[in-house]
């Protein structure tokens, strides 16, 4: 499973795509981003962390297949 | 065209009346965000801004749409910039053209603000000493 | 210059951004009124704009002035055209630029608001049988 | 005294400027509108109709002696 990162949590991982193979499925949003959490303490101390999947915010229960375009999204700030 | 939306490299702002104007159109409203020298009293050399594009792309297009719907606009605009802005540089314009003003104020003032929630782009301020992703941490 | 205040014969709608933008300036709102084709169904050939300007030009500082003590203002402009405007022309442009959007916004609506009420201009409707002073008659 | 008319009551004059001089003074900027509604009717038909003394806008009670700029003001309608 391919995910993106943006903004802080590109750095925080110190990339923009990882690819995350150990996952016990089925994975939905909420266990994807505990999962990340548990790897990057980091990611606990953002204002947010919201789940893009093929473009479009996806809430906690929304199942992974692993051939979406999964992307993390921090906090946004632009204007 | 009745909705202009893009991510760019470069605003420019000389073009923007242009392209709101419309025949039916008694007001024309444009918002438009730029790099400050001071935030809260420490100077900013530079914004770097950064964007998830083809959701920004999806995401600005739904703002459109739903100030479309809800208010009776001719035109509508949203435009960002993306890479390394200095002091005074637009980073962000959006605006909307309507027969009376009322509907291009308050839908101008929507898309800023949703824009600013719900859009996948970050900022970066880079200070002499350290860069912060802004509203990144409490 | 903080304030600028005219009566021009054409507005250039180019050259705003740059006289509104500030270093210590996020946020720039602009709001331009321009030469709709229809007044209730009727088609409009032109509008003209007449003007006391000596006293106009006393009274957009006046608004401008008062805009500027309301809110925290960088600059403010408000520039009004007269003489004959075809459709799609601009016939006023006023903006403000601050730090944050909220001032901006709030004083655009101001100026234009203000102007509409206490400026001393006259607009004709030119139809094409008739010409008519607005707002002249309940 | 002179008088400037704008918009629809320079169309009602039928000039830009006028010269009254039959008025019984002391004049105020209610009495200055009186005489003109009388003498021109179609002045009470529109919507409002004010008195520039000196470019600014003259209350009801303000007194002439003829030596202001003094100016008549239809509804505006700028913007």
């Amino acid at each position: 499973m391919n995910v993106l990162f943006f903004g802080i949590t590109k750095d925080i991982v110190g990339g923009s795509e990882i690819s995350i193979s150990d996952v016990a499925k089925p994975l939905n949003v909420a266990g994807l981003k505990k999962r990340l959490i548990d790897s990057y303490p980091e990611f606990s101390k953002l204002n947010s962390l919201a789940v893009a999947v093929n473009n479009e915010y996806a809430d906690d229960n929304v199942i992974l297949t692993g051939n979406e375009e999964i992307a993390i999204i921090p906090p946004v700030s632009g204007g | 065209m009745k909705k202009v939306i893009e991510i760019v490299n470069v605003i420019d702002t000389t073009k923007v009346y242009a392209e709101l104007s419309d025949p039916n159109s008694g007001g024309i409203c444009v918002f438009i965000g730029a790099v400050r020298e001071f935030t809260n009293n420490e100077e900013v050399t530079a914004l770097e801004f950064e964007t998830y594009k083809t959701m920004a792309l999806k995401e600005m297009e739904k703002i459109a749409d739903s100030a479309l719907k809800k208010w009776s606009l001719n035109k509508v605009i949203m435009r960002h910039a993306v890479g390394e802005k200095g002091v005074e540089e637009p980073v962000v314009v959006v605006g909307a053209s309507s027969a009376h003003r009322d509907a291009c104020f308050e839908a101008c003032r929507f898309l800023i603000d949703t824009l600013k929630e719900t859009v996948p782009i970050w900022k970066k301020e880079k200070f002499k000493n350290k860069t912060v992703w802004v509203s990144a941490h409490p």
